[in-house]
């Protein structure tokens, strides 16, 4: 393993404080326990809140801002927060309007993100994201990750609790888009967590990783490597055939998001190129792009590899989508 | 129980989980996301660094403590049910309990276990080899077992419960996103278990 | 190598057609001879030109846009493009104040940007950034490399050119920036050509090379890896005393600013962890960091590693920093 | 000189330096950015790929052409010298030219290989294998000697000036900013040169 790293046991609050340093007008770092928020904090919007394990910034601290996140509780690589961080920055911030969670669908995110809203007095909501297509749904099990698709959850999310709605209305319109977020991704290495000091997984030098999870968890299958149209032909008939599943329509003339997101070793370069494949493969199936983002937003470490989420468009989403943002690492509109 | 008695198995089983490092941990890479064995050892470290202030606690006292510990210190998975299992633990036990009391004690840690983790036996998790345990305990100590033979019982029964892991589909926690990819693979949180409840039973034998 | 790409010849063609096809708003691309430039030309104001082999987005092409350039001519993979893509990019243009080419100093680039500003009938100048502190400097040699002040080059020369300013201002600002800005860089692995499909230089599970350039040149030593903060300790050194050789002094009240780029295959997370160290080390010095960028503007492909550009500012490069821009890859202030 | 004399040259080159590329793209990768071989290739390709226009042109049209066409396909540190040297040889060749005229339309081409890239003898450049293989056909040229003797010489030449590059420090190109550290390697563009010039000697001995 190669890292640039102190004590492994420092990695995450180092990065955190350089994150805190270098974004100094927009955020505010607690360190014990350890918690993120903007920087001037509006006790009477609802208060949204996300978090997980640490290693997919800029995921979640990353979007602390006018018309997204309130707080982000970033836990130990891959390790979901403890309740007692959630707890202090809720306290923290003294939210009049109620809290709306933003969990990612991990037993261990659930788990203590619902420790948490059980010991806090405030009013609360939870979205939980499961947008990851690679895996089987059924009420009998812990069911599909969360993936990219949340980013979108806390952007639009983001700007209608900017807008002042209330919890109820947060919460319905993060479930909507959830439910409309489609995502699947491919890895082309492992990812390292610097605590263990060695790849998570071994993947041979022509092998990928169909429908790996964000922490380097197994897809769907292993396979040899082929063309990117081929693995971008087979991650779009994933994503569709997911829509499909819960009776949701890409034709809709509202169009789609298309993210291409990197898990972080993959450069820009072949992002693009992946862009260029769904686009040709989506406009031979008449389903259009309306809206676009690349690059690495939701990221596995250092895994080399992608993922591309799709997210329906209606026009309320549509509208929070565009709506200004101001985080730190994503900006628009001001 | 008495509290030199707990400290010596935080001790003996910080030892052994830290011995069993290339163990745990390689389970968590195949079926996991490999941080267990790190989630594990931090809060072993963690509820080692208040064995001090557990000398002057009652048995209840101290299982509250250290559930609180782990709550504040683990996170992921396994650090909500630990601290679930100690917070639910705490609640049965007083200072002149007999192994009955504590056998319901366990059993009411390991039900609370599955209520926070809305799980069952058979979902290739830790409750693969705590159930078992637990219901062996009751039916042990019921029968009036004699301690040798009721320590090596449990040891064995939490040993089964691990392998019996391995031919699981699972059904909650990080793996159940693997479904069939999963089996053939031991599930990280039941050799945990297995590890600790086994350090138990050897403490025990010495004792 | 494992990489998204279909044949290795188009990897450049197919990944620029998805990011035109991604910023469709903002980006026109031409395919024959290659060359990018903004949406929307405004020929009345200098023409920004820019360009480069290919491999470090999103420099250039990610900088198209209000605020910075207007044009950008990739080349292949680490090749600079041919003078036949900037003749065609301007005549494209029909800049009517002059165009300013922005070149980073390899011999490549230099030759052919040379070769088209001799065949065209524009008024032109050309800024050459060499900002890496790796290389020493002497009259009889090549010298400096150019390496990721020319972002900050860009961004505040494009700034003036969007204020109206004449072609010399801006060619006295942009040496101006060059000559403020000094880099190091640091790679942890190598980067794999498309094409040659093989790592461009091996390094050990434990090595470092101090001073790498953004193609995988070697730089000052191969060395050992040792903690973020010592590394970080040598790459301030070397920027500190690059400073001093310049005659520039860095304690200068309007302060620095602090850009971390990482490579492509170094994770958010260390950049941050970078950014700390940095500002630690500055922090004992007096020096006062007054702006930051943290995150992947000039990449070397898939490698490993991050570079350190530290920029003196005065009230003017300030004030361009500061100014709004709205490109794929740098926007703030709209 | 005749263009099916051209012609084949083109193609000898260019197999040539298929066949040498792990040569010539390790030297890239030690000392350089490891495209070399890949932007000499798509050089060769592209004049090849103009083989066909050639027939009908004059030298000095037929040499203009190929400096053109490399000029818009190579790219990167090596297209635009070897444009220029091309481009300068064109306006030195006729169609009738003795050795002695084309030996000077040489000199003109590494001449303006050394203008374009600022550089000279010792820069640890392709022009360490130019200057002296340009030299040297001037003297034999001008001492008359015979053509086998001066095919072998030209060969020895252009060889020993890829070796002497080992020893350099680099001036120009992307090396110079390794200084020291590039000593013991070989420069690739000079090995190109001497590729290509050993190439047609080879040629000329067999014709
Ligand atoms: N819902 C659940 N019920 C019971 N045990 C669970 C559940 N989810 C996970 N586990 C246990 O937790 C273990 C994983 O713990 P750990 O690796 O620390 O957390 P994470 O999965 O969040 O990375 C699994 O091996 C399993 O035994
Ligand atoms: N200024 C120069 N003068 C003469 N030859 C040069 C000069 N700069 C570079 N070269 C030659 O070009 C070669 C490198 O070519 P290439 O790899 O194609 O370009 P780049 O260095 O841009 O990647 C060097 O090995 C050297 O022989
Ligand atoms: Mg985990
Ligand atoms: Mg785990
Ligand atoms: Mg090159
Ligand atoms: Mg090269």
């Amino acid at each position: 393993m190669k890292k640039f790293l102190n004590q492994t046991d420092n990695f995450i609050v180092d990065s955190l404080k350089g994150y805190a340093k270098a974004h100094e007008d927009l955020i505010y770092l607690n360190l014990d326990p350890v918690f993120v928020t903007r920087k001037e904090i509006n006790p009477n919007k609802v208060l949204l809140v996300s978090g997980g394990g640490s290693g997919h910034e800029p995921l979640h601290t990353g979007y602390l801002g006018q018309g997204m996140l309130d707080v982000a509780c970033p836990g130990h690589v891959f390790t979901s927060p403890t309740p007692d961080q959630m707890i202090s920055a809720i306290e923290y911030c003294q939210p009049k309007s109620g809290v709306l969670f933003i969990v990612k669908n991990y037993s261990g995110d659930v788990m203590n993100f619902e420790m948490a809203s059980e010991m806090i007095t405030f009013d609360h909501q939870t979205v939980l994201t499961n947008d990851d297509a690679a895996v089987f749904n059924s009420s009998y099990t812990t069911g599909k990750r969360g993936v990219a698709g949340t980013v979108i959850v806390e952007k639009v999310v983001g700007s209608l609790a900017e807008s002042g709605s209330d919890l109820t209305a947060c919460k319905v319109l993060g479930d909507k888009v959830n439910h409309h977020s489609s995502s699947i991704g491919v890895a082309l290495s492992s990812c390292t967590i610097p605590a263990a000091g060695k790849p998570t997984f071994s993947i041979g030098e022509n092998e990928i990783e169909f429908g790996v999870g964000i922490h380097g968890e197994p897809g769907r299958k292993r396979e040899k490597i082929k063309a990117a149209n081929l693995i971008v032909e087979d991650m779009v008939a994933a994503i569709l055939k997911d829509f499909d599943e819960k009776s949701l329509d890409v034709k809709d003339p509202g169009g789609i998001l298309l993210l291409v997101n990197g898990f972080s070793g993959t450069p820009l370069s072949e992002l693009y190129l992946i862009y260029n494949a769904v686009a040709e493969q989506l406009s031979k199936k008449n389903i259009h792009i309306s809206r676009s983002l690349v690059g690495n937003y939701t990221t596995a470490l250092d895994m080399a590899g992608a993922s591309i989420t799709m997210c329906l468009l209606d026009d309320e989403i549509k509208k929070h989508w565009d709506a200004p943002v101001l985080t730190p690492n994503l900006r628009w509109g001001n | 129980m008495k509290s030199d008695f707990i400290i010596q198995c935080i001790d003996n089983i910080t030892n052994c989980i830290v011995e069993s490092e290339s163990e745990i941990e390689s389970l968590d890479r195949v079926i996991g996301d490999g941080d267990h064995y790190i989630n594990i050892k931090r809060g072993a470290l963690a509820v080692q660094s208040i064995k001090g202030d557990l000398n002057h606690l009652t048995n209840a006292e101290a299982f509250k403590k250290i559930g609180m510990t782990i709550m504040s210190s683990v996170g992921g998975a396994s650090g909500p049910l630990f601290a679930s299992f100690f917070l639910a633990l705490s609640k049965e036990v007083s200072d002149n309990d007999d192994l009955h009391k504590f056998s319901l004690g366990f059993s009411r840690g390991v039900e609370s276990i599955m209520q926070r983790g809305k799980s069952k036996l058979g979902d290739k998790t830790m409750l693969d080899v705590l159930i078992p345990v637990s219901e062996k305990l009751q039916s042990l100590v019921k029968d009036g077992c004699e301690k040798n033979i009721m320590i090596k019982e449990i040891d064995l029964t939490a040993q089964a419960g691990v392998i019996a892991t391995k031919d699981l589909i699972p059904a909650k926690g990080r793996s159940a996103g693997l479904a069939e990819r999963a089996v053939g693979h031991i599930d990280p949180g039941a050799k945990t278990c297995q590890i600790i409840i086994s350090t138990i039973c050897n403490q025990l034998n010495k004792g």
